[in-house]
């Protein structure tokens, strides 16, 4: 198995974590992993990216330019990233504030509510946890369980009575997949 | 006595939501509104029309958003 | 009503034609956008665009001149006050200032900071003193108070260890070269109106080649402080003031003026 | 085995310095690497009681270096692009005065303030001299996160073994990105004092200098050939170097560093379309490994170097190779990274006449 | 023909700068170099109106050249090795800013304090990147008092071409040793204000900017490209190279400011005894004369680099070499100066098998 | 009459066995060689030989570690102080001392010497104020007087231009982490006394971890001020201690003691 | 009162003639000779033998040239 | 003609300005000329040297090990010098304090009683251009008159009322040299 992906949003949207979920939770499954995150002076605002690439094997370059999944949070990131997905590949994106959405055709796209879903369950912050579940769903490569103990090494201590919500949050985007 | 009458224009794009300018406005002129603009900032907006024109808004705003006016008083 | 209004003879405030039209990095509420509008206020007033260069620092400020219409030069981490030197020595006509951050100014680049003002030299050194290095996330500033947390400094400064808060401005006061040298702030409206008054009183003595004016503006980082722009004014007032308080710190005598 | 973890490589490098038992860390913070001194700064005292201590500059950081390697003490410092170019007088002075120590450059795109994004135009510097006078430091170029730690211990041991600086050659995206790493066990910190050490003169030993100064030039060069007879042997013990598939290769990739796993990908991309090519990573760019590249000098194609600058490393790889095969060039520079797509792509055109 | 004078090759320096119509100067004192500024202080105000200033270190000079360099004036620095790394961040900066600059490194011995006799030893430093990035300063290297005295016009002029800092790379030995100069005359200051230098703005035009910095990637790199693509051109135009008698010759001696001359000495010795000996002499030591190298690399026996250092050149005359004849080398270090003789003697035992 | 005085019990005053019975390189009459004797003198007296660590600068004292029977490092020209802060950090139970000269201290070394005091290291800064260069002859230093010629002030320092003479010691004593800053001389027989017992509490006062002490010592260069040294002496009473007033800046106060 | 006897041993090797302990001397025992030593110095000869072993010569003497003695008093 | 000089001595005896003469002197019979001092830190005492080279033809190496000409005014540097001297070379020197003198048979050797004679004209300072003068007798390669404009541009200006003083002391080394 060798699953690589690019998560972009705007900075504070959670992308970085998603990735870092991905990571710590493929560890739990003693896959090789890598995170590669843009850094910057994105202090001051701006968009983010990470690079999370999860494989049964040794990786080799954690810089890739080409992508088995796009998950996308905001319309910069489809505009950048809507190409880097590999023919046959997965675009997956929070389409609540998408304005020019995908054309590829050669390409299985995935749109989703989820900053939508994200209000209803009356919090903004896990919109990136939908999105997560959501991709869990299509591409089923670590285990749901594994998932909740990578968040809670990613989730700082002092949000941990936040885990329910965020749990609940994974399985939101998996059921809003239609599978 | 009269009170001096202003008004002030606020760039919304521009402005990025730090809500200084509410914070300062003596006549509670300004508010934070609830949509954000391009850049994601909730922007300010007018809520009344009692504004005398004294500019502390604009002089607090850190990125120029506020134009003040106000009227002449001997016209 | 606003259709009457809202004409040109009843203008009252409106953004300095220096400060260029583009968004300014800064985050929201940053007393480094405010500084550099009312410094573009003071350049409009005076009328001085076309004879003032100024120096951008590396900091939070690093990119400065992407928003002054002005010429300007970059300066090394904390070398602001020679690059400013240099220009000045050999433009000796012409107006210069600096514009640095704490870090910038206080720590790496203490050296420079301190022989400028001992050399007199014929500038403007405006110091953002926001009490952390903003620009590289948070790490604890020659300025960062005691006990006041920092990424570097987890538990608080502990000043036995990491060394004491520097108040630069008072030791420049004390150097023969310094004329005006004054502590300021933008966190009230009328605040901002006094370091404009100062700003515009540094480059008025510089004209009169009094030798280094040194304004220092108390100010605020939200983002590393953590903490909103309303609620980082008020921690200023109660944490920031005391230390480091606001006022003349070295005027010129009656005399000389 | 050790503790498996997931790792920024800026903090994996300095919980790695924690448990090879260094006394003590002196830093500035500069971006992509200010997580070295912020990890240290939370973690190190309480475990180990490390000093750790943000200098006022690079400047003064590298003379803390300077004086607390000088008691033989294991010390170590980091920083980026500009702030090790400050440091370049002190590191001669390092160097010259043979104290042990332990530097990261986390290098971002240069020259000047430049980017903060990723780079390796540091390797002149760092290999050839930056500063002034006959010196080296002993250089690793780490392509992983675990050689981000390991290369710690390693460096420790050559810096002592030597009494030389050793220098971690890295960049920003190793800096910044997270790989499951094996961590060693802690070491204690040494209680040794080396006997050279200045810790206070006992009665029973002459009195310990450490200096660079001679103000006669007749010792001045004694003391050099000391050096460099010191460089020879490192040239002759220390010199590492990954080689992969280059037997039978026609072509032979090579890079430093992160550049290096992307050329590994690139080479992939290359087998696959059944073009035979290997790949020479320098770990240790000083001292280099010159007889890697003069071995299949006369059996390739030709060689192709990838590095994040403008051919610095180009050099060293054609004093190696030294006319006996092409050697062609693929650099991007100023924060600009490669992808494995591009490198493949810039090797078809170089050598293959457009496609592979 | 202009004035001749007796002069020291650090008042020569100081002189020619005046004579150069240069606007300022700003350095710091330091061994063996210090009679630049004594003497600018001393002569250089009252004749032209040139600015002097004793800056506060070898930083604070470097960057007021930025800040001075940068309104478009003629400006200089000079320092001596130690110095001149303290100067590495602020030349990379200026180098990035492609500010016309001038500055002497008058060598000394190192590494560290070393000795405050002469050295060759900043070659590297000079010419492969003592500061971060990918950067390059064009790099004079005069053997005469007669060149110290031309190099300075020669460098403002190649400076304000190129709008790069340019190196005079010379030694305690030139700066120190007295011979008959002819000096160019008074060239006026310059009014003239380039159209990219800060001096405020006027309404005519666009703001300028000085600035080394990109927060994005992509445009620090087309910057660098940028660069690149002037040091391309600096290399293809500006080589300067003396040969001497190496038509024809058996044995190439090849050595860069003070040694060459050493070595047109030994070269005599040499032709004393019927021993066909030809000089290659890089003037620029940055573009490097490669060419001249390859150009009788088939034709010698030998080259024969000669350098007060441990071979810093030598991979530069490798390089130009390529494998085609033995390349030996002789050097000295920490301030000690070969002698003719000696340099024959050795030449003798590389190449002769101990005697011609 | 010599033959039974001369006898050890009849011993006043012999040369400290601490300083190395080698000729130094100073010029005659320099209070280099006076200040190392002293401090020899007190290492003696204090019987620390074995705990203290020095640090010797860039300047005249370059070598100061050819001359003391302890070990001791070089630093960079300016950098003592931090060279000095990297050996204390980590050999914290050591006594460690920076011996500088003033344009070492007070020109390139500025912002490591404020620094260091301003993070209170427990170390002793001895700071020989000779008001020159003289190591490399004879250049300005920032300690220069006014209208005093140097090789590089040929016509007189110009305030003006070139900086005004700076008291380093009046700078450091403002910083909260000095405990103990004083100035003294050595051109009289009770002034090396005194000088004497101020090193001495220098080091009994770090022994307790009271922060740094600063001891400047207004001294002479008779090669460069090119002056008999008896000459040099006149000329720094007549001329440096007017400017350097001699006597304790700083002491600890009482509760502290 | 009688007056303390003391005496000094001048390092002839090691004075380097700055005579700063000739100024010093308030029994005006040293004074400049008139030959030169190893070095080229003209080193410090003593001129009487009032020396009362006050120390001031050798606390001034920068290169601890001078040794002192002076008769314990209550002996 | 080319002329290879060392001249050595104490710093304060004048040996940097006899050889600084000699090359102006040189200048203006238009010979080239070059002088290499020693340098170091001499402010405080210790030897001083120079190499001196006077040639019809542009000079290669200004730094060279055997001279044809040795002038040497202490012990020390007697010791040094002695054996740089070319076969068939010059060497002279000042006998007053010397207790080694040299040994060499292959060379000239000068000895001259300069100290006595400089203490003999009240000014130890002349030393160096009586040496001056014994060397122009043995090696008459510059005019005395240009001699005498050297020395004038050498000697600062505050010193110019001692120029006839140095004037004679050049030619008592002459005298003092039995031709
Ligand atoms: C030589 C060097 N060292 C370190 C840095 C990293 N750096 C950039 S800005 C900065 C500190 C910024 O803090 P401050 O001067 O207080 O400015 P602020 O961002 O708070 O306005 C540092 C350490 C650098 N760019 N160059
Ligand atoms: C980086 C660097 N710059 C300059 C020098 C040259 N230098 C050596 S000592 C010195 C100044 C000495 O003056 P001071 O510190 O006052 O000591 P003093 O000799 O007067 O005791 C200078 C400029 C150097 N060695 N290194
Ligand atoms: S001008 Fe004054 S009254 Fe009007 S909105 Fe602004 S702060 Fe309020
Ligand atoms: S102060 Fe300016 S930026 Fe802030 S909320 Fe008000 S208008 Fe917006
Ligand atoms: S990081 Fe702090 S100083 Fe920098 S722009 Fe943001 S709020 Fe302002
Ligand atoms: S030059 Fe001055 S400071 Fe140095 S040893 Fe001589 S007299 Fe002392
Ligand atoms: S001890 Fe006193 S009295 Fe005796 S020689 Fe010395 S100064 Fe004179
Ligand atoms: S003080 Fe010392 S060195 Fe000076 S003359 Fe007297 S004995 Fe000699
Ligand atoms: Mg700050
Ligand atoms: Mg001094």
């Amino acid at each position: 198995m060798l699953e690589e992906i690019i998560i972009a949003g705007f900075g504070g949207q959670g992308v970085l974590s998603m990735g870092q979920i991905l990571c710590y939770s493929g560890i739990t499954e003693n896959k090789e992993v890598s995170w590669m995150p843009s850094y910057g002076p994105e202090m001051r605002g701006g968009t983010a990216n990470c690079i999370t690439i999860i494989s049964d094997e040794k990786i080799s370059s954690p810089i890739i330019a080409e992508f088995d999944t796009a998950i996308v949070l905001n319309q910069p990131s489809l505009d950048k990233f809507e190409h880097s997905v590999k023919p046959g590949g997965v675009l997956l994106y929070d389409s609540t504030n998408i304005i020019k959405p995908p054309t590829r055709t050669d390409i299985k796209i995935y749109k989703l509510e989820a900053s939508n879903e994200a209000a209803k369950m009356k919090n903004t912050k896990i919109l990136n946890m939908i999105m997560l579940g959501a991709f869990l769903k299509i591409k089923p490569i670590i285990k749901f369980d594994n998932i909740i103990a990578g968040l809670k090494k990613v989730l700082p201590e002092r949000y941990h009575h936040l885990l329910p919500l965020n749990e609940e949050a994974v399985k939101k985007g998996m059921e809003l997949v239609k599978s | 006595m009269a009170k001096v009458k202003g008004d002030v224009i606020i760039d919304i794009d521009v402005c990025k939501g730090c809500h200084l300018c509410v914070e300062v406005c003596p006549s509670k002129t300004l508010a934070a509104g609830n949509k954000v603009n391009q850049k994601g900032y909730l922007y300010v907006i007018k809520v009344n029309d009692e504004c005398t024109g004294c500019t502390n808004c604009a002089t607090i705003c850190p990125d120029g958003a506020i134009t003040v006016y106000r009227e002449k008083l001997n016209k | 009503m606003s259709d009457t209004m809202q004409v040109a003879e009843n203008l009252v405030y409106k953004k300095p034609k220096t400060l260029l039209d583009v968004a300014m990095h800064y985050c929201p509420g940053c007393g480094h956008s405010t500084t550099h509008k009312i410094l573009c206020e003071v350049i409009d007033e005076l009328n001085i665009q076309s004879e003032v260069v100024g120096v951008a620092p590396v900091g939070c400020s690093v990119i400065a001149y992407n928003y002054l219409d002005i010429d300007m030069q970059e300066a090394p981490h904390g070398r602001a006050s020679a690059v400013a030197t240099g220009i000045k020595r050999v433009l000796p006509e012409k107006l210069v200032f600096s514009y640095q951050g704490d870090g910038d100014l206080a720590a790496i680049g203490t050296g420079e900071t301190l022989h400028t003002c001992n050399r007199g030299e014929n500038i403007l050194i405006i110091f953002i003193n926001n009490g952390i290095y903003g620009m590289t996330g948070g790490q604890m500033a020659p300025t960062t108070l005691e006990n006041m947390k920092s990424t570097t400094t987890p538990f608080g400064r502990d000043v036995k260890k990491m060394g004491y808060p520097i108040k630069m401005t008072e030791l420049v006061a004390h150097l023969p070269g310094t004329y005006y040298v004054t502590r300021q702030s933008v966190h009230t409206p009328a605040n901002v109106r006094k370091t404009k008054a100062a700003i515009k009183k540094g480059f008025e003595y510089q004209r009169l080649n009094k030798g280094t004016c040194f304004i220092e503006v108390v100010s605020n980082c939200p983002s590393n402080w953590k903490m909103t722009p309303i609620d980082s004014n008020k921690w200023l007032v109660e944490n920031m003031l005391p230390f480091y308080p606001l006022g003349d710190i070295k005027v010129p005598s009656k005399e000389e003026n | 085995m050790g503790e498996l973890k997931l790792m920024k490589g800026n903090e994996a490098l300095a919980e790695a310095a924690i448990r090879a038992g260094a006394d003590a860390y002196f830093g500035y913070p500069i971006t992509p690497q200010s997580e070295v001194l912020e990890y240290l700064a939370n973690h190190a005292e309480k475990r180990t009681g490390m000093v750790i201590l943000q200098a006022e500059s690079e400047i003064a950081a590298i003379n803390m270096i300077y004086g607390a390697g000088g008691t033989g003490k294991k010390v170590m410092t980091s920083s980026s692009s500009p702030g090790i170019s400050l440091m370049q007088e002190g590191l001669s002075y390092i160097a010259c005065s043979e104290i042990p120590c332990l530097l990261a450059n986390v290098v971002r795109g240069g020259p000047g303030l430049g980017t903060i994004q990723p780079g390796q135009s540091d390797y002149l510097q760092a290999t050839k001299g930056g500063g002034h006078g006959d010196y080296k430091l002993i250089v690793l170029a780490p392509a992983s996160i675990q050689e981000m730690v390991d290369f710690v211990k390693l460096g420790f041991d050559l810096a002592f073994k030597y009494r030389n600086p050793v220098m971690i050659l890295t960049d920003g995206v190793l800096g910044q990105m997270m790989e499951k790493v094996e961590l060693f066990d802690q070491i204690p910190r040494s209680k040794e004092i080396p006997r050279w050490a200045t810790v206070g003169k006992p009665p029973t030993r002459e009195r310990n200098i450490m200096t660079s100064l001679n103000l006669q030039p007749e010792p001045m060069e004694k003391h050099n050939e000391h050096l460099q007879a010191k460089y020879r042997e490192i040239e002759k013990n220390e010199v590492r170097v990954e080689t992969i598939d280059c037997d039978g290769a026609d072509y032979i990739f090579t890079a430093f560093g992160l550049t290096a796993r992307i050329c590994t990908k690139a080479a992939q991309l290359a087998k696959a379309k059944g073009i035979k090519v290997g790949l020479i990573r320098p770990i240790t760019v000083y001292p280099f490994p010159y007889e890697a590249y003069a071995k299949y000098a006369t059996k390739v194609k030709g060689f192709f170097d990838v590095e994040m600058n403008a051919g610095q490393m180009l050099e060293d790889v054609k004093l190696g190779v030294l006319g006996k095969a092409p050697v062609e060039f693929y650099g991007r520079m100023g924060g600009m990274i490669p992808t494995p797509e591009e490198v493949f792509k810039a090797f078809e055109e170089k050598f293959l006449g457009g496609k592979a």
